[in-house]
Formats: C-alpha cells, structure tokens, sequence
C-alpha cells in the first residue's frame, strides 16, 4: 500500500504540468459549485428570514369577554400547530395603531368608541406549502370565538410559491453544476492520462498486473481530488473574506444581514464530492485505456 | 504423432472447440517442448504477416530467427509474446494453449518471457534505473533484492554510469542495452530478442551477444530475430530459422 | 487559407477523440456561464417587473378643494419626474377602502364622515437608488396643497438595495463563471496539444516555419470554439424548452411570469466568447508547446 | 591562413564578440567549404559528448562517421543540424554562422538540409505518404508536383505500397525507409543520415546506400553516421571520420 502512494507521489512529480492542470480544473469547478451553493445558502437564508416563521393575527369576535381567554386558548393550544400566542386587546391595539400612524392619526381622533376587535398574535409552527398554512387557518377560523384570521393571504401565496421555486431552480442548478463538474473533471483526467497511454502500455507488455498499474493512478486521482477540492474552497474562502469585509466596510447600508460561509456539513461534502471527481475521472480514464 | 499432429492442424484451421484439448494432448507426447506453434497465421487488415507457421523449440534451444525486412520476424516474437493475438493456428507455451490464457494470467505469463522490442519500448519519463527496477517491482520482489539485481544487471551491460539518466536522453546503442538490461533482470525462462544488437558496433553486440548466452547456458530458451547473419559466426549451437514473406524459408542447424 | 482550413479539419478528423474532449469541456463550460446568464437575466426581469415603475399616493391637505387641482397637476408636472398621475377622491377612496376590507367593514360602517384624506395616484418615471426616489418625494412634498406622500419607504429602500446586492453579486458571478470557463477551456485545449507536443516537434526539426505549424492549430482552436458554443447554446435551449414546458404545465400555480430564453445579443456575445475560449486556449499552448 | 584559425580557435573559447565575423573572414578564404566547424564541443549537464570538433567539408563531399556506440555522433549530426545548440566553437554552414542564424531563417535553413534520424521521428498518427510530404508541403510546392514527387520517392524505396499506412504499424526497416524518403523528398544539398541502415538487411541497406549515393552524384554533400564499417565497402571515394569519446580520433580517405 505505502509502495502505491509513494509511486504515486512520485508519478506526481515527474508529471508536474499534467498534475498541476488537473488540479487547477477540479478547483476551479469546485469553485463554481461552491460559489453557487454559497450564493444558495446565504439566498435561502435570507429569504427565510423575511418569512418570519408565520406569524398571524386571530380576531376575535365582538361578544369576547376575558373570562374566555383560558378556554380559548385551550382549544388553540390542542390544534398542535400554534408555537406562541399573544393576546391583544382592543385598546392596546387601537394605541399601537395611533403610534403606527401618528401622521395621520388625526382621522383615528374621530373615532368614537374603539372599532378594533380583540386579538391573539400568534406563531404559527414550521409549514412548508401555502395549502397547509391555509389548512391551519381554516381549523383556526372553525373555533367558536374566533371571528377571522389574517396570515397575508395576498402576498404570503405568492411569496412561498416564488421561494419554492426559487429552492427548485437552485437545486437543479446544483446537480447540473455538479455534473458539469464532474464530466469536465473526467475529462481532463481522462486527457492526462492519454498523454500516459504509452507508459500504461509498456508496464502491461513487461508483465505488470492490472493492479499494479492501476493502483497509483487511482491513488494519484484521490491525491488530485483532495488537492483540488481543498484548493477551490481556499480560494473561495478568500475570496469570500475579501468580499464580505468589503460589503460590510462598503455596502453596510444596502446589507441587512451577513453572509455566512459554507456550513461545515457542505464543506466537507463538497470536499468528498472532488475527491469523488478525481476518483471517477481516473476510473473512466482507466477504463479506455486498459481496454 | 504424425497422424495427430495432422488432426491438430485440422482442427486449428476449422477452430474446432476440441482443438484446444488436441493441442495439449499433442503436447504431451513432445514434454521437452516449451514453446509450439501450429500452423500460426497473422493477418493484419487481410494482410499476411505470418503464414501457416509450425514450429517445435525445446527448452533451452537457442533460435536464430533471420529474414529480410518486413519478412515477419518481430510479428513471430509479437505472437509468442501475446502482444498481438494470432489470426489463425494454436500456440502452445509450456503446455498452455496462449488462445485460451485469461487476462488475468498473461501478467505472469510474460515475466516468464524476457523481450527486447526493436523500438526498445523504455518509458521515456523514468530513469533507466526505474525503466529495469519495473519488471522486479511488478513481480513483487524486495526493494532490496530490486536494488542489487538492477544495479548487477545495469554493470553487466555497462549501462550503471547512466541508471540515472532518461532514455530520451540516450544514445541509441545506449537505449538498447537497457532494453537488454530488463528484458533479462527477471531471469526469464525465454528469452525473446528482436534485432537485439541492431544498433551497437561490433564490439558492444558481441559483449551483448555474449550476456545473452550467458542466460543460454543457464538453461533459458533464447531466440533472436535479426536480419545481421553476421551474429550468427559467433553463435553457439542452435538452430537458424529463416523466414520470408511471413514464411519458413528455412531451416538450418548450426553446430 | 483553404490549406489551412482543410489540414484543420483532416486534423480534427484523425484527432477525433482529443477534439471530442475539448469541444466538450467548452460546451459545458460555455453551458455554466449561459445557464446562469438565463437565470440571472430572468431573475432580474422578474423582479424588474416587482418594482412596477415606483407608484406612489400624493395625500392632499384637507383644505384641498377640486378648482385647485389643475393648479396642483401643474405644479406636478413642472417637476419632470411624474409620468402619470390620477385624482381620487376622498369618497372614491373611502369606497374603495370598504369593497377591499368587506370581511371586516362593519367597522368602517360606524365611521361618522369621512376620515380620508383626496389624493393624487402618481407614477414616478424610472429611478435608480432610493435616494433618487426620496429626493423626489420630498419635492412633491414641498408643494402647498401636499400632505404627505407615501411610497412604501420602509419596504421600497430594502427592496432597492437587495436587488441592487443581487445585481452586483450577478455581475460578479458571470464574470467569475466566464473567467472559470476560461481556464478550464485553455488548460484542456492545452492538454490536448501537449499530447502533439512530438507532431509539432517533428514539423520543426523538418523544417516547417512557425505559421506553417501553427496556422492549423488557430482554425483547429477557433472551430473547436465555435462548435462548442454552438453546442453548448443547444443542449441549453433543449433544456429550457423541456423545463419551460414542464413549469408552465405542472407549475402553473406556483408561476407568476414566463421564463424567457437569451437574448440575441447575448447569445451572440457567448458563441463570441467561446470562439474567443477557443482562440485564447490554443495561444496558450502553443505559446508552452512552441517554446 | 594557420594564424586566422588559431585566433579564430582562441576568439571561439572566450566568447569574443568579433569571433563571428573572424569566423566569415575564414569562410572567405576556402569557398569550397561548406560546414565548417570551429572547435565544437557539446556538454549536456556537463557531460562532454563532442569535445573541440575542427572540421571542414567541402560541396558534394561524402563523408563517413564511425565511432562505437556513445561516441558522439548522433550528436555530432544534430549540432549541424541545429537540432542541439554547441556549448562552445563555431559552426558555419555555406558561410553562416549557425550561431547568429535568427529562429525566422531557421526552417528555411533546415530546408537545405535532409536528415535520416536514428529514431525515424515520423509522426505516428500521419500516414507514411503523408510524413514524406510534409517537407515539401513546409517548402509550399504544389500539391500536384508534391504528389508526383512524393511517390516518385517511396517508390525508390520500396515504400509506395505501404503509402497508406501509419508509421506504427511498420516494421523497423520499413519505417527506417520512410525516414530516408522522407530525407531526400525535397532535393537537399546536404544530407545527413544517422544510421540510415541499421534496421535494414543487406539487401535493403545495399538499395538505400546506392540511393543516397545518386544524390552524392547529384551534387549533394552526404554525411553518414554508422557503427556498421561494411557499408564502407561499398561506399564511393570520401573520407572516413571515426570519433571516439567525442573527439575526432583518426580521418582517413576512401579511393
Ligand atoms: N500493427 C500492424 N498493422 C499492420 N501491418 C503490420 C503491423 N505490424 C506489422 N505489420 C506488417 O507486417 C509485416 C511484417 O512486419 P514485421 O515487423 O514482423 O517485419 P520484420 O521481419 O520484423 O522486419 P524488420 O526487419 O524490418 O523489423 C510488414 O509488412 C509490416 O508492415
Ligand atoms: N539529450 C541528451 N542529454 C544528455 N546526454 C545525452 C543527450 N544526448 C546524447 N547524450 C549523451 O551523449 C553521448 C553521445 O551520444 P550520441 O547519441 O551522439 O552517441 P552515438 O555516437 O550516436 O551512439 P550510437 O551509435 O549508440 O547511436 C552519449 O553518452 C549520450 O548518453
Ligand atoms: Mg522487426
Ligand atoms: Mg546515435
């Protein structure tokens, strides 16, 4: 074994040019892979941050009194699908609502009485789809003294359907990156390797086994794959230090939130997915030229 | 015999499925035979190379194979070797029909044979040193044995000033010597040489020649294909084939 | 000239494998960078189209009354960045306000007059930053018979500025991709060369000049280009016919505009710059390969 | 005449800047030369393999290089050549100094030479007609006189029938023939073969000997490289040059 990756350190020498352009492209397509799941990552985030994990307004009808309240919130809590609940009465509201609109609040002065009905804000669980959050609503609007619920119905549909596919078109652009990846990493080790063919030809006519001439290369291709990979995210991590002190010193007021780096889960993905390039680029290599 | 060797042709020229079985069974009646050939057609695109050859060599026979260019004396080599495949006719090596050797077993067949190409065939980007140590490295020896063995065999050719050097950067008679060098560091029961001495003066092929009688004496099988009859004054006894447009012209003994 | 021509295309003929190779590689790397110019080119429309030439109401002073409005419209228009404007009335207004909130009118119903302000729907021509828009707003504001202008500030300034981030991260992505493209491509037409490293030779020590020798390989690199390009454009445009297809007929619900293929002009400047991959990586390698 | 040479021996060791011109000034005196080396040595990594080469060869000559193998004479062919730079000397062909010949001028000086080399150097994936036409296609003849030419050539050598055929799938001597048409094609005034015969039986190297020594008739100035001294028996009138070591050891003449 030790024999195999000694030879292929050596085989890595004494190819520097063919080795050194194998592992630039498996960076560099890494790169592109990283920097898209990157963009992803921080996209999906950012995204999910502005749906601020369903909040939603209960009204109550006009006939509640705060003798309800425990009961109410009872038959809320047994829905199982309510995380936190706030309950707002009238006169707060119709106080926050003269703070939101102090510039105008001269119309809310004409009021008599207080229009505003009784309310419980509430947050909603994790949902995923449209349909399910307006399922949550329906079985909301069904108990006794809830009057209407509102959950953004125009614009939340809209948003959720766009960010799905918004999640959609990312992950098909993932895989096609990532197969792009892997046919132009193939490729060129396949390349490489031709430049060897006489080198593989000569060791098998002299009674070299399969083995024997195979191993170092599939050792090497793992090296180039891990060199590779471990290089694109160098870069890319560079790159990204360069670029988020740059936003934060010059963007800060277009910016309402950091970019992060890649989680540790998608590094070392990404880096067993190019060990996994050069692994696969070797065997395809491997199986034109041995036949 | 007669009559089998009759029937082997036969069958080799019907490739008949019993044919293999045939061959061995003719096999044993010859024990001393280590290499056959019946009735050994090459065709390339349609093209005769070789020709109905049949041929019977002992172990330890020492075999001058001779002819004029293009006459098909590397092709007989390239066949016995199974660096090409034969278009028709059997070929058995130690009793092992080479038609019907799996992938798997021809590595080991062929460190049982030791070959000098023409071309040399040395991997330009390793060092002559690594160019012989390969042979010893893919027949899993000791590095150590590997070091000792390759050095010997680099003295004995007087290539081991230039164990470091790449064949590209050889002269031509220095790059068949090393091509000698590995064909033999294995100590090969058979020894396959093509034009062996082709580029070395007239002293440097005898002390080549002479190396290569050595490994005759020792007990291994040695042919040299070469169009140079002049190999042939200092040549032990054995046998002269000469062939012409890929067939056995004739055959010669030499005492 | 046809000399050259012919030896390059004899010259892909019996280097058919090498050419496969790299043709390949500059399809798929021209696939990246287009593949990502029609998500960005769509994105951006899309949320182009979100930004629906910055509408905004003029709320007018409560002692407005009609006879001032021609006055008022004039005004307006002297300031030159107003495209349309439309009058509602405090009626018209209320009215509207009653049919959008009918669920929840009744308390609507127990209001005594009319609280709401006349006012001016405007369209603001194309502006580019939200300081732009401000300054805009503040102008109208500065008018006698105007109250209050409102043109969603809270949102429209993080709107703004998220798609600004995005154009800029766009911008950058593309030239990154093209830049990545651009290496991979020369490095495998550099290897596809380097395997002619001993053609070239042998052409020199024969007594070729250098044009002669190297002619062949620019119509060999700029074909090579150009068919990948060209290739690389297809397998993009099957691709977006299926998925388009597929979206508007399964997603229907989830899609609030079509998905558009390249321009012309874009996609005249990507098989542009494949052909110029092409040319750029045989310099490299003949610049390596010829001393 | 004598204290010219000295001084232009003495300018070539420190490097002088006026040594190329001493070296023209030389030239003048002897019109009939046309190489002429001054003191030529060639190091590779130090290494000698030419060492103080003096040498002047007059148009049309014949002049014949023996030496054992390692002597130095491939490399002494490849300096003339231009294939390899001297490490130090001067060399001049027809009056230039190959030193200050620019890489523009160097193909077309290349062009007036043809050269067989030791390892053919044919392109393996050109068909053999199309190796042969290469020089003159390099030279921009007419494809209708690159034609006609081209297998007026191969069929000289015996090779018109394998026109079609790749380089790798010929024997040794067949390819040693392509090489040699290949050298001749395009009417060079001076050819320098190294080895022209060494894969070749006597038959076939009688044949490519005589054909070469047409062209010494024509005019041309031929310069072969060998370790084989039979072909001197049917050489012409000439000079035999044996080099040993790299250093020229003994110059005789051939009547
Ligand atoms: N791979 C091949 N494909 C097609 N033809 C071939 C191939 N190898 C050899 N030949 C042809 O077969 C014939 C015999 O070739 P071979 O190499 O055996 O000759 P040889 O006797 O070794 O000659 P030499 O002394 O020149 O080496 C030649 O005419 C050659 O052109
Ligand atoms: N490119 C090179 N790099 C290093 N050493 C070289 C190179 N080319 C030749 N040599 C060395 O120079 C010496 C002379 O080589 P050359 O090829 O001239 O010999 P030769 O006389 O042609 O021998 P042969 O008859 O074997 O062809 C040899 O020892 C060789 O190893
Ligand atoms: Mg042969
Ligand atoms: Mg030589």
């Amino acid at each position: 074994m030790t024999h195999f990756v000694k030879k292929a350190f050596a085989d890595i020498r004494s190819n520097r040019f063919l080795n050194l352009i194998t592992i630039i492209t498996i960076s560099l397509s890494i790169l592109v892979v990283s920097v898209f799941l990157l963009f992803f990552e921080n996209a999906s985030r950012v995204i999910e941050s502005w749906n601020q994990g369903g909040r939603a307004m209960v009204y109550l009808v006009d006939t509640f009194t705060m003798d309800q309240l425990p009961d109410l919130q009872a038959k809320l809590n047994g829905l199982n699908t309510i995380d936190e609940m706030d309950f707002i009465s009238k006169d707060q509201a119709l106080e926050k609502l003269k703070n939101d609109m102090s510039e105008r609040s001269a119309f809310l002065k004409t009021l008599k009485g207080n229009p505003l009905p009784d309310a419980l804000e509430i947050k909603v669980k994790a949902y995923d789809s449209f349909e399910e959050i307006q399922q949550i609503a329906k079985d909301i609007k069904a108990i006794d003294l809830v009057d209407d619920v509102e959950y953004g119905q125009g614009w939340l549909g809209k948003f959720l359907n766009i960010f799905n596919l918004f999640k959609i078109t990312g992950y098909a652009m993932c895989s096609l990156f990532f197969l792009i990846a892997l046919f132009i990493t193939a490729n060129t080790v396949r390349l490489a390797f031709y430049s060897r063919k006489l080198e593989v030809e000569i060791m098998r006519l002299v009674g070299a086994t399969e083995t024997f001439i195979k191993a170092p290369f599939y050792v090497e291709g793992l090296l180039q794959g891990l060199l590779g990979g471990v290089s694109g995210l160098i870069i890319l991590f560079t790159t990204y230090l360069m670029v988020s002190s740059g936003i934060t010193r010059n963007f800060a007021s277009y910016v309402y939130f950091d970019i992060q780096f890649l989680s540790i889960k998608t590094i070392f993905l990404i880096i067993f997915g190019s060990t996994f390039l050069g692994w696969f680029g070797c065997y395809l290599s491997l199986k034109q030229i041995l036949r | 015999m007669e009559k089998l060797h009759a029937l082997a042709l036969d069958a080799g020229r019907c490739r008949h499925v019993y044919a293999d079985r045939v061959m061995e069974y003719v096999m044993d009646e010859n024990k001393n035979s280590i290499i056959r050939l019946f009735d050994v057609t090459k065709r390339y695109n349609g093209k005769l190379a070789l020709k109905d050859i049949s041929l019977d060599i002992e172990q330890g026979e020492f075999i001058f194979i001779s002819g004029p260019s293009g006459a098909g004396k590397s092709t007989l080599l390239k066949v016995l070797y199974l660096a090409e495949k034969v278009s028709e006719g059997q070929i058995l090596i130690d009793g092992m029909n080479l038609a019907r050797i799996s992938s798997s077993r021809l590595p080991a067949l062929r460190r049982r044979f030791g070959m000098v190409f023409q071309d040399f065939k040395l991997i330009p980007n390793r060092t002559v040193y690594e160019n012989v140590a390969l042979v010893l490295e893919a027949a899993g020896e000791k590095p150590s044995f590997i070091r000792k063995k390759v050095m010997h065999v680099l003295r004995t050719t007087g290539m081991d000033k230039k164990y470091k050097a790449f064949p590209p950067t050889l002269s031509g008679g220095e790059q068949q010597k090393v091509a000698v060098a590995r064909a033999v560091v294995g100590e090969p029961s058979i020894i396959l040489a093509d034009e062996p001495t082709g580029s070395l003066d007239t002293k440097s092929a005898q002390t080549i020649l002479d190396f290569l009688m050595e490994y005759h004496k020792k007990g291994a099988t040695v042919l040299i294909a070469s169009h140079n009859l002049h190999l042939l004054d200092s040549a032990v006894r054995g046998r002269n084939i000469e062939i012409c447009d890929g067939k056995i012209n004739r055959t010669a003994t030499m005492l």
